[in-house]
């Protein structure tokens, strides 16, 4: 079998033989690697490599694993589910962008009302978490349709806090383009 | 000695405290808010008492509610551990009035050196080093401005009423002062409800340094040597030692008397902090007293042998203090690193959410103050530390070794934390040599990113887990990725 | 320093040996049986050999393969820990045959020390006081019914070769002398292939003290205070402490010497342990040298902040001992429990099977060397040895309140442990008064059960299992009952 | 809801009204109950009754469960579930009683072979467990018919070992009746 890792250009191909339960033979393209493999609980997986052995960590996600070695997380990511979710991405980005928190938070203050005209990069929401507050700003001139949270509320990233309908650009030309 | 105590507080410090009692035979309350109805402590405690919802204010911070458990209780003291109302003055008294014992020193104690202006006067009076600055707070420009062309540039602004470093800004030189205190003097109002600032001099790569203290009421006070607390980031410690690789047997000596001063000058009674800064010329200045027991205590405890919780029971209860200067003696070395869900690779914002998975660390040497476990949901509510793990060694070396075994076998899934950060710390170059200045994570550290070397181990892993998930699929009939525990479905807030 | 060692064991103690040579930058080779594939040691090494058949005699005690284990691996010493082949002359020998280094004393010195009579000869030649009794082996019935009527009834038969209780009798009077002779040569024979014997002076309540000992190659030695270990069932302890309740400064000073004088006297190098039998009038008798590392050296450990594996690393690699006696002072109170998977409501019998749950405690003064982790099949081969939980306090009394704390948070489910048996003799009048003899479990606990006071708890638990089962069986569509976790599958063998 | 324990006597009834899901109230004969309980992990129960917090500790079992609580474990048995079973049990202990280990062991040596005769309390099989040996000796006179372990072998309870024909006790009467 085949897997295609997600590179910072492309993507590594590797081809997989497993042997049995606990045994596989992999070829990256530089190297041929045998492995032992062994869950020791359902989060970590023991890896011997070629004789050597390692303790990983595996945190699984949509399409892309978080792999603890040594302390330190690597992710890893399947690079035809990563191409979707980039060009997912890279349209949430070119679309209207939405306020949403980038992390767990809880709204701290809504310095906008419905109704409201706002610039480009004007507060429109302050979040907290853990003691640290973060401001989240318009990222376009417009005018405040919807206020979905309020404060004191917890929320989530994805969650939309704030409907902004853009407008022209009457304040001052777009560079972006 | 008390029959129950409530602990007002939340998470590896509430944990650790209500241990102590347990041992001494103590029953135990503990007070908890919405976010915290499963967190450790509540499970570690004989009775629970809610509070509120699961802001502060609702809850760990809310006076009447927290007396009112007390009471219901029929708790005989109150430990406020560390941050919410330990050094809360206004708690303190109001224990005290309520027939409640405080653990900790007493009301007019904790606002005497709460106040930072009010402090170093006392100090310089009682003839302990304080940084050359004003000993009142000022607001007059060309004071101000007088003031500062005497001490020299770089001259800080400080918050009288300060902490967390609110309020505080570097002056490199005079046509930017006036600018500087009137921010400084904005964010300290709005930070402390008092916008009352005083000039200090500057004092370029300094040392963390800090003496515990043990003070009964009958008179007998301790210092249980010194804590180096160099390694910060955002102005908060995260890598915290015993003994300092700074201090000289003389210097120790020096410090250690200081320090006993400062915290006689100020009537000290149960344990405190009392805090310095130590220049590159050996030269040391009083920065502040904390009023209360230390997030870094374990490291002490760990050197001398002694536990300071125990102690802060046993004098709230009004024991003499059975232990003399001389018999206190340091034994290894150790070290604490704080592990806060945060990501190290994002400017150390904070990351709350569900812990999935969990293996702490243990073994000869090891300590691991854990306020944690595996589907557990770290508020967003509250201060980010999950456990402070801790090290001990023959030496310094043997230490480090010790907490670098450690952290890489600390695994804390769902959440980010700082132990890659931590790791390549500790292997510095600057940290074994024990170059450890406050100033150390921005002179080495900025910008920092974990050498990802491993890249096709992580490869191996995800492509065996793939494979074993397949496995688990055909046996259970559940869909691969990841596994569900009907505990990680109890909680009310989910990712 | 080694670049690589070889750790010829399983379970808690190979990880204990793994983690201290982790901390000295030194690589790691764990060997291992089918029965051990996911074991503990195996997981922690960075290099595991596969030996054989779970059987020991095709694992941890083939010496040949372990030999070649590491040869192939490029090992430059061998550490044997305790048990398997550590106090194995002809393994010892083979290393040093082989161009290993063996960590632990030379052959010559395990031998002469593995034979009793001949150990009890060298230490009256050099003044160690022994227990009354015969210096050589003795099969001839006249001449033991006089070596008894001199030695005075009741005696003790002793195995020459002997060890773990067998071929061992303690006769009454000289009517049984002649059968019990008989009978014990018989299991001696059997046991050790030499059927040997000689008398002893049989002690009535003895305690059972022993003392660590360090020495480099260099003449360097110094003792690490004493051990108490006569908390025992079958003749193995599971309790141990330090330092002892019967010791005065004096009487440690005297023993000490003799331990140190009976290590001298056999070229003693490494680290070893000399034990005594204490009789109540304080009078103490040399029992034997265990030539290796004992089970509970962390109590020593933690009381006198040596890591004594880097020690032995450190003496096998030629370093001398660079500790003075003046030096090693203990600090505090320490205590092992031992943590066996056998149920003690059915004698002790071993209980092996798979660890369901495990929660280990943890926090101020606990220590825990495990060998286990949830999901691992405890194998049914080897001893049953799971964990070794040590606490430390200010004081004994600190101490035994910590374990008490520390025991009742460890949950182990799947097998049965004594961990119910060993609360209550820590919190036993008797213990707590220090009154600990060899004949303790039998004088106080035998035909023990614990008092199950909370049968309604347990109701309660039983009843609320249930209806959060309903629920989660709602949620998951997984069956009621047992939640299968994809781990609990993954073994060879079921109960 | 009504549970009925197995007691050393008999059985105890507990009236149980379950209120959302995390509270209790329980009936026991002599008391009420107030408990809140919430899960912290699959075998980890907090309970709190009227007031006091305890962690309980819970293996589910066939119709059985081993509560943990402060150390101690506890069996907890359903009385309907139990007296089935011990039914089934007395029924075994009457009928040919076997030859099985009472606990994982391993097969040390089998003093008997096939077609021997063996009279009551004859070593019939050594097993050891962890360094421990126990010898099982054949209930009744008889015959070995078949022996179906050989030695080295794992063995758990409930396996037969060996299989032993009963035989007229002709070396002495019958005690037993």
């Amino acid at each position: 079998m085949q897997y295609r890792f997600k590179t910072d250009e492309d993507a590594a191909v590797w081809t997989v033989d497993p042997e049995g339960t606990d045994r596989l033979t992999v070829t990256t393209g530089t190297q041929t690697l045998h492995v032992r493999h062994g869950a020791v609980s359902p989060h970590h997986l023991h890896l011997a490599v070629d004789g050597l052995g390692v303790n990983t960590f595996v945190l699984r996600g949509d399409g892309e694993k978080t792999v603890v070695i040594r302390g330190v997380p690597y992710p890893v990511q399947d690079a035809d589910f990563a191409e979707r979710k980039t060009k997912k991405k890279a349209d949430r980005e070119n679309l209207p962008q939405v306020i949403t928190p980038p992390m767990p938070s809880v709204v701290v203050r809504i310095p906008v009302s419905e109704g409201d005209r706002v610039c480009k990069g004007q507060a429109v929401i302050v979040l907290t978490a853990m003691k640290m507050e973060t401001t989240l700003t318009s990222p376009f001139p417009g005018r405040v349709t919807k206020v979905n949270v309020a404060a004191g509320e917890k929320v989530m990233p994805g969650r939309i806090l704030v409907d902004i309908e853009k407008e022209a650009e009457t304040d001052a030309p777009d560079e972006g383009r | 000695m008390f029959k129950k105590i409530l602990v007002a507080n939340r998470g590896e410090i509430a944990r650790r405290i209500l241990h102590t009692c347990r041992e001494m035979g103590i029953g135990t309350v503990a007070v908890y808010s919405d976010a915290d109805r499963k967190a450790v402590h509540v499970l570690d405690a004989d009775e629970a008492v809610h509070l509120g919802a699961a802001d502060p204010s609702e809850s760990y911070l809310h006076i009447d509610r927290i007396i009112a458990a007390a009471k219901e209780t029929g708790a005989q003291a109150v430990h406020p551990g560390y941050g919410f109302l330990a050094e809360n003055g206004d708690f303190a008294e109001r224990c005290e009035r309520e027939g409640l014992v405080f653990i900790g020193p007493p009301a007019r104690v904790i606002r005497a050196l709460g106040d930072k202006t009010v402090a170093r006067e006392t100090m310089i009076r009682n003839g302990v080093p304080v940084i050359p600055g004003m000993n009142r707070p000022e607001s007059d420009p060309d004071t101000l401005a007088q003031e500062a062309d005497l001490l020299g540039y770089p001259v800080l602004i400080k918050a009288a009423a300060g902490g967390g470093g609110k309020g505080m800004r570097i002056v490199q030189a005079r046509d930017a002062l006036h600018e500087a205190c009137v921010s400084a003097a904005s964010e300290a109002s709005a930070a402390f409800g008092n916008g009352a600032i005083y000039l200090e001099k500057y004092l370029a790569r300094p040392r963390h340094i800090e003496f515990q203290i043990l003070a009964d009421g009958l008179g007998n006070m301790v210092h249980l040597l010194e804590r180096e607390c160099s390694i910060q980031r955002r102005h908060q410690k995260i890598i915290e030692e015993t003994p300092s690789p700074a201090l000289t047997p003389e210097l120790r000596e020096r410090m250690g008397q200081a320090a006993v001063a400062a915290a006689r000058a100020s009537g000290y009674v149960n344990a405190g902090t009392v805090e310095f800064l130590l220049d590159p010329d050996g030269r040391f200045y009083f920065l502040e007293v904390n009023t209360r027991l230390q997030v870094e205590h374990p490291i002490t405890e760990m050197v001398t042998g002694i536990d300071v919780v125990r102690r802060q029971i046993e004098i709230a209860a009004g024991l003499p203090l059975n232990l003399t200067q001389q018999e206190i003696r340091g034994r290894g070395h150790a070290i604490e690193c704080r592990i806060y869900a945060e990501d190290p690779e994002q400017g150390f914002f904070p990351s709350p959410g569900t812990i999935v998975f969990m293996q702490e660390p243990s073994g000869p040497g090891i300590r691991n103050d854990c306020g944690i476990y595996a589907g557990f949901q770290v508020p967003v509510e509250y201060d980010p530390i999950l456990s402070k793990l801790v090290a001990h060694g023959e030496d310094r070396d043997a230490a480090i070794a010790r907490m670098l075994r450690a952290l890489e076998r600390y695994v804390i899934l769902g959440i980010r934390t700082a132990i890659p950060f931590l790791m390549d710390v500790l292997r510095s170059d600057a940290f074994r040599a024990g170059e450890t200045f406050t100033d150390f994570v921005a002179a080495h550290f900025s910008d920092w990113k974990p050498a990802r070397t491993e890249t096709d181990l992580a490869r191996l892993a995800y492509i065996a887990d793939d494979l074993g998930g397949r496995r688990e699929t055909k046996a259970t009939g559940l869909p691969a990725g990841e596994h569900p525990s009907p505990w990680q479905r109890l909680g009310n807030w989910q990712r």
